[in-house]
């Protein structure tokens, strides 16, 4: 069937296409160091494990990950905290303001890093939170603050009103029924918006690069930006590095696609 | 109003116990050195054991900060914007003193470092560490330029090395015509946009005697005929005729895996390359390689750009005197000649030149003493990066496009930097 | 317990008004139907006393007590909704329970009182399921026993059948009149369905575009409808309303070819009506056939419903359509000429939509 | 102040607070410092009120210029194309057939991705020696190799490959969204009318299709106006500025040639730059998305 056969190679294509590149990467970094540099470049790696080793001991792998795994997460924590409160006023409250406060969230989650990066790098200078995860974190929830709390405004919007007003009868005080009605019921909404989150603080750079120049403090992406030396292109290591910073977010999203797409989709194409 | 805080205070809570988490307690008697990893790591290890064992009490810290010389500057400046007294002593590039000294971050070390101990230390890196006078750091290693060639092909073809550019062209145009290997390539240098660009072009305009800009009047020079000759001989030439053109994506590791991979006839880079490029493990050209002071132009002279580290001492720091007791330490003796012997890098004080131990081990010290002592260091200014992006640009576009008519990018060029210069003038501060 | 006591109470959402100058009490233990069609305002008015809404102007008092400036958690009234808004992620017990842990109730109380609701809404068998496992009835009584576990001052019931099948309807509505002769309770029921408000209330309220149109017992309402639009609304079928014009005696009102002999209704107050435009209504139930001559009204037979119990006729007189019931054994067949009277007192007058026999 | 005006209040204000001190004060202090001249390596020119001479300055700086001509061709050229892409990949995978769920998951690896990671990789793909591009294209014939990063031409093209194989997954979510919210009885009652499959993608996808289509092109502009990890670790820049971008440019400027007021007037015309955009964006998908989110 010519129908059938077209579907079946353009969805070929399109998994070359999306996998390939990356497998590639993932192939050097098996690869040893002759076999890296071989011209024509030799496709199948001989498995060979050593700047997995050399990643992990010599370029710090594991403490950048460490690192990442601490300001993606508690930004991830303090963004849902903070943003399911104001996403609660924003899908219950309908005020003029409350109108006009979305449209800035929405303005300000597409300004360019740079338009602001001075004076935040003058105002962590300031508090004296450079080179510290509060300050990183800092950014990065006012970085994903917009994001999260639209998706969040869309998913409680969603929720049975009648219920918190229920609630609210049985003697609940509004952060109550938000405690516990509203975030109990909207868990699979924050779930959502906690792994964009989260997967936006894991690859964040800008803020990361301007922000923690201290190694011991640094996150994965800058680890891997500034993984080449003055006078050293250890690809080896990188692509070790990068296979290894790459995993946990591929198998988020191969376990949660679902939630993502809608998340991603959340308020923005329907009606 | 009757709101429930209960909330609102767990979250305060927790915000509280995350920030206390994170602020760690330092102890009291530490040097904190922010510097960057180097190989082998035993040497500085080494080092530093030896200051602490003879200081009693008192433990160095590192930071260990990004080996990359533009993030490291970076990292650094941003802790020095900071006035962070956390920071004692640190890692320089060679051109940063001046910029650090101007800008009020590095601590004057006359009161430390006297002249006498000043003319134990080769001169050019001592230069390279004065600015307004005073000096600012002391160097641990130099960098200079040097030529690297293949010892076997060039004896095959009954060249010895070139003593000029042109000369070294001609060679490798004929070699290349009768090795008739489609992967050999005549010349592999650092012409990627970033500051090794600058090092590579200031031993070109330099050795056609030319320059960079007059420090005196504070005008760029870049628009000048010599220096113009220089740049478009490197594009139509050096470039053109016997380069290959991912030269222009190369910085040091990639051009030196050219060569070391025996598809390069000339190479030019830094000190380390000697020892990269004779370990039979890294490189296929072991044993085949020669090294040679840079060619010239004819009429001119060989220059060598300077390079190389040195420690500085910040202003902010509470314990100047102990700081210079550690980079007195590590710029030692003891810790130099470990330098010479068992890094691939060139130590700056003058006797281990002389050190029979260490010329055993590194005999091509002897020839590269010469470079060193002749080595230019780039202008010293505190708007050297500005100065520096500006060049990098035009020598980029410059050497990029083939064509290209460099008139009006030279004159460009010269205009943004004088711009930058012009600063330099007010309220009479020279 | 107390009762709840509503003065002057309106409400505008913008330039729309909801509800105007509502007045009005309900006694202690009373059961109190608000009545009216959709949109008419009686929802607002519910969430009104139950504080999830803010009034334009207005008190609330329950007893002695304003409640309009609190919250709702402090007014102590428990609110059915119509979809019921049990906690979809706890169970039966939990969503009894809930406000009773709110309030800080012991574990032992808590307890008791769910055991005590559950016994006797009979869902003791359901306590450890969660609501989308239960029946639309189930569903019900766990809202209903979700109000009931606090003892609250006031119920509020927001039409809490609307959402269950016929048969179902009947029987939970009388389930709630037991329950609420067992518990004494002072409950507002707010409802669309005129059945519902006929056996469950006490006192019934009509609503409608906001105002307050008749407040009486169930007989009052249906019997003496202050208003055209409660004489409409209440009754099933609808009350017949003919529009005609009453002669220059104040004696005969004309609609068409119908002739209706006003004296006995008005009696006296005719001529204050006389040459004037009136609506004479007559319920389906009160026409009793005569010979087509003399008769008040003559139409001819469209449709015949026989409903078993009853028979209802639609006949056709001039312009207007009418209903009436006759008895189950009256042989009647379409395009028959129908005479149809009925008794003086049972006849509703209105001028300009207001009733104005005794 | 009513009831909910203050409850809302409350419940925004730690949110607001974030907004205030690291979003809306930073653009009015990089409006202020813009008019000043401040360089950091020089500090006893001290802080000068220069009026608008760093604007007159951009203006006539070529560099700038190109980088903002840059930036521009970037977006033009990455978003039309990533939009095409997504909508292809969502075509087909919106039809059903076995391993679909697989394959949606694949193509959203690239989204997963870090920014940082994908450069490195394309920049090893890009390698003029062991690169997979060149062996893609030549095979063994060395000879014939490119130095994509290294040429004038091609280094912008290699950025915006790698920029288009990251990204045109996050268009291809949009328009998937969107694609599935269209109902399936409109086909079945177009392929009644005697509908083709051309007819019913031109009359009935694509006029369905087109808020998706519209949202996922502004938040792709918006987005690659943003570029930044790709130059920075690709290319820096060069070969001779081909690749410097706007938010590259200010990123050198203001942190490692230290010139704070000239940097931030870079920042106050990128800003300028991505208001415009997003308030078009505002005024076509607003008040639509307002809808979806909004209170009862």
């Amino acid at each position: 069937m010519k129908r059938k056969t077209f579907f079946l190679f353009s969805s070929i294509a399109i998994g070359c296409f999306s996998l390939l590149p990356f497998l590639w990467f993932v192939l050097t970094s098996w690869k040893t160091p002759s076999e890296i540099e071989a011209i024509p470049p030799q496709i199948i790696p001989s498995f060979y494990w050593g700047f997995y080793r050399s990643a992990l001991e010599q370029y710090g792998l594991l403490r950048y990950m460490g690192n990442s795994v601490i300001v993606a997460g508690a930004t991830t924590l303090f963004t849902i905290a903070i943003g399911s409160l104001a996403a609660y006023a924003l899908a219950r409250f309908r005020l003029s303001w409350t109108r006009f406060y979305l449209m800035l969230l929405l303005a300000i989650s597409m300004f360019p890093q740079i338009a602001v990066a001075g004076p935040v790098w003058r105002i962590l200078n300031y508090l004296n939170w450079l080179n510290s995860y509060h300050g990183v974190i800092a950014a990065y929830i006012t970085l994903s603050l917009p994001m999260g709390i639209w998706i969040m405004t869309t998913f409680f919007k969603e929720l049975p009103y009648e219920v918190e007003e229920a609630a609210l009868v049985d003697g609940c005080t509004r952060l109550q029924v938000l405690w516990k009605v509203v975030l109990p019921l909207a868990a699979p909404g924050l779930f959502t918006a906690a792994i964009l989150i989260f997967i936006h603080a894991w690859n964040e750079f800008f803020f990361a690069l301007l922000i923690l120049t201290n190694p011991t403090l640094q996150t994965l992406p800058v680890g891997i930006a500034l993984f080449p030396g003055e006078y050293t292109m250890p690809w080896g290591e990188i692509a070790a590095a990068s296979t290894m910073a790459t995993l946990p977010l591929v198998f988020l999203t191969l376990l949660f696609q679902r939630r993502i797409v809608r998340g991603l989709s959340a308020g923005a194409v329907k009606g | 109003m009757k709101f429930s805080h209960k909330g609102l205070l767990d979250i305060s809570t927790l915000v509280g116990f995350l920030l206390l988490s994170c602020a760690a307690g330092y102890a009291q008697t530490q040097v904190r050195f922010v510097t960057w990893r180097a190989d082998p790591q035993w040497v500085w290890d080494q080092a530093i054991a030896d200051f602490e064992a003879q200081n009693p009490g008192i433990r160095v810290v590192r930071e260990v900060g990004p080996h990359s010389s533009t993030e490291f500057h970076d990292l650094l400046t941003q802790k020095l914007k900071n006035r962070d007294p956390e920071v004692d002593v640190f890692f320089m590039d060679v051109i940063w003193p001046a910029e650090f000294a101007a800008a009020g971050w590095a601590l004057p070390l006359e009161r430390f470092f006297s002249r006498a101990e000043q003319k134990e230390f080769l001169e050019a890196a001592i230069q390279a560490n004065t600015y307004q006078g005073q000096i600012f750091g002391v160097p641990v290693f130099i960098d200079a330029g040097l030529l690297y060639y293949r010892k076997d092909l060039l004896k095959k073809y009954g060249f010895s090395p070139p003593r000029t550019w042109p000369e070294l062209v001609d060679q490798a145009k004929t070699i290349l015509e009768k090795e008739k290997d489609p992967q050999l390539t005549g010349f592999s240098a650092q012409f990627k946009q970033y500051e090794g660009l600058v090092c590579n072009m200031m031993e070109y305009i330099l050795s056609n005697g030319g320059s960079l800009w007059d420090e005196r009047e504070y005008k760029s020079t870049l628009n000048l005929p010599k220096a113009k000759e220089a740049v478009r001989f490197v594009r139509d030439r050096m470039i053109g005729e016997i380069s290959h053109r991912g030269v222009m994506a190369y910085q040091e590791p990639e051009s030196l895996a050219l060569f070391t991979q025996g598809r390069a006839i000339f190479h030019r880079n830094w000190p380390y390359a000697w020892e990269a490029a004779n370990d039979p493990k890294k490189s296929k050209v072991s044993g085949r390689v020669g090294m040679e002071a840079l060619p010239a132009f004819p009429g001119g002279k060989s220059v060598a750009t300077l390079g190389g580290w040195q420690l500085g001492i910040s202003r902010f720091s509470r314990k100047p005197d102990l700081a210079w007791k550690f980079v007195a330490s590590m710029t030692g003796k003891e810790s130099q000649r470990r330098i010479g012997l068992f890094t691939s890098r060139a130590p700056t004080r003058k006797q281990l030149y002389r050190d029979p131990e260490i010329l055993k081990k590194n005999p091509q010290f002897e020839s590269e003493f010469q470079t060193f002592l002749r080595a230019v260091p780039r202008p010293r200014t505190p708007v050297y990066i500005p100065l520096s992006n500006i060049m990098q640009r035009y020598f980029s576009s410059a050497v990029v496009v083939p064509n290209s008519d460099l008139d009006p990018l030279a004159s460009l060029a010269s205009r943004d930097m004088d711009r930058v210069l012009d600063l330099l003038r007010e309220k009479g501060r020279p | 317990m107390a009762g709840l006591e509503v003065r002057g109470l309106s409400k505008s959402f913008g330039d729309t008004r909801i509800l105007e100058e509502i007045s009005f009490d309900v006694a202690e233990g009373e059961f109190c139907v608000l009545l009216g069609p959709s949109g008419c305002g009686k929802t607002t008015l519910l969430r009104l006393v139950a504080g999830l809404e803010a009034p334009s102007t207005g008190t609330i008092s329950i007893g002695d007590k304003r409640i309009d400036p609190l919250p709702p958690r402090e007014r102590d009234i428990a609110f059915v909704f119509q979809s019921y808004a049990l906690y979809p992620h706890m169970n039966v017990f939990d969503n009894l329970a809930f406000s009773l842990r709110l309030r800080g109730f012991s574990k032992q109380e808590i307890q008791s009182k769910v055991t005590e609701a559950a016994r006797l809404l009979e869902l003791e068998a359901h306590l450890e399921r969660k609501p989308q496992e239960l029946s639309g009835g189930q569903r019900q009584r766990v809202a209903v026993g979700r109000a009931i576990v606090r003892r609250p001052k006031i119920f509020l019931f927001d039409e809490p059948l609307s959402n269950l099948d016929a048969a179902l309807r009947a029987g939970m509505r009388i389930e709630l009149a037991q329950l609420h002769r067992k518990l004494q309770a002072t409950i507002l029921y707010v409802t669309h369905d005129q059945a519902e408000a006929m056996t469950l209330g006490e006192k019934i309220m009509v609503l409608d575009k906001g105002k307050l149109q008749q407040m009486g017992n169930p007989s009052a309402i249906y019997h003496k409808p202050a208003n055209t639009f409660v004489a409409r609304f209440v009754g099933s079928p609808q009350m017949n309303l003919i529009e005609g014009k009453l002669d220059d005696k104040g004696i005969v009102f004309r609609a068409g070819e119908s002739r209706i002999d006003l004296s006995g209704a008005l009696s006296g107050h005719g001529a204050d009506y006389a040459a004037k435009d009136l609506t004479v209504g007559i319920r389906p139930e009160d026409f009793h056939p005569t010979a087509p001559d003399g008769a008040w009204i003559r139409g001819e037979v469209e449709i015949v419903e026989d409903l078993g119990s009853d028979k209802f006729v639609h006949i056709r007189s001039g312009h207007a359509k009418l209903v009436a019931r006759i008895a189950p054994d009256v042989g009647l067949n379409r395009g028959e000429i129908l005479g149809l009277a009925a008794a003086p007192n049972r006849l509703h007058l209105f001028s300009n939509g207001k009733r104005i026999n005794k | 102040m009513s009831h909910s005006h203050r409850a809302a209040l409350q419940f925004l204000f730690p949110s607001f607070l974030f907004v205030l001190v690291f979003t809306l004060f930073p653009i009015v202090e990089s409006f202020r410092l813009s008019f000043y001249r401040l360089i950091l390596t020089l500090p006893w020119l001290g802080q000068k009120f220069v009026g608008w001479e760093n604007y007159r300055d951009l203006l006539t700086d070529p560099v700038a210029l190109h980088s903002l001509l840059t930036t521009l061709m970037f977006v033009a050229v990455t978003t039309p194309l990533e939009v095409l892409f997504g909508l292809g990949m969502a075509l087909v995978l919106s039809e059903s057939f076995r391993g679909r769920g697989y394959l949606r998951a694949i193509v959203l690896v690239p989204w997963a991705i870090p920014t940082v990671v994908s450069s490195q990789m394309w920049r090893f793909i890009f390698n003029d020696r062991y690169g997979l591009f060149n062996f893609f294209l030549f095979g063994d014939d060395t000879s014939r190799y490119l130095a994509p990063l290294a040429d004038l031409s091609l280094a912008p093209i290699a950025i915006i490959v790698a920029e288009i194989w990251k990204t045109s997954s996050f268009a291809f979510l949009i328009i998937l969204a969107g694609l599935q919210a269209i109902p399936t009885d409109l086909y079945e009652a177009a392929s009644m009318d005697g509908a083709t499959v051309w007819q019913k993608f031109r009359y009935v996808t694509l006029p369905l299709l087109k808020p998706a289509l519209l949202l996922a092109l502004l938040f792709r502009t918006i987005d690659a106006l943003r570029v930044f990890d790709l130059v920075f670790v690709m290319t820096q820049g060069g070969p001779a500025d081909a690749t410097n971008v706007l938010q590259f440019y200010g990123y050198k400027k203001s942190f490692a040639e230290g010139m704070i007021g000239y940097g931030s007037a870079i920042s106050v015309v990128v800003f300028f730059l991505s208001l415009l955009l997003s308030l078009i964006y505002i005024r076509s998908m607003g008040s639509r998305m307002l809808q979806t989110v909004e209170a009862r």
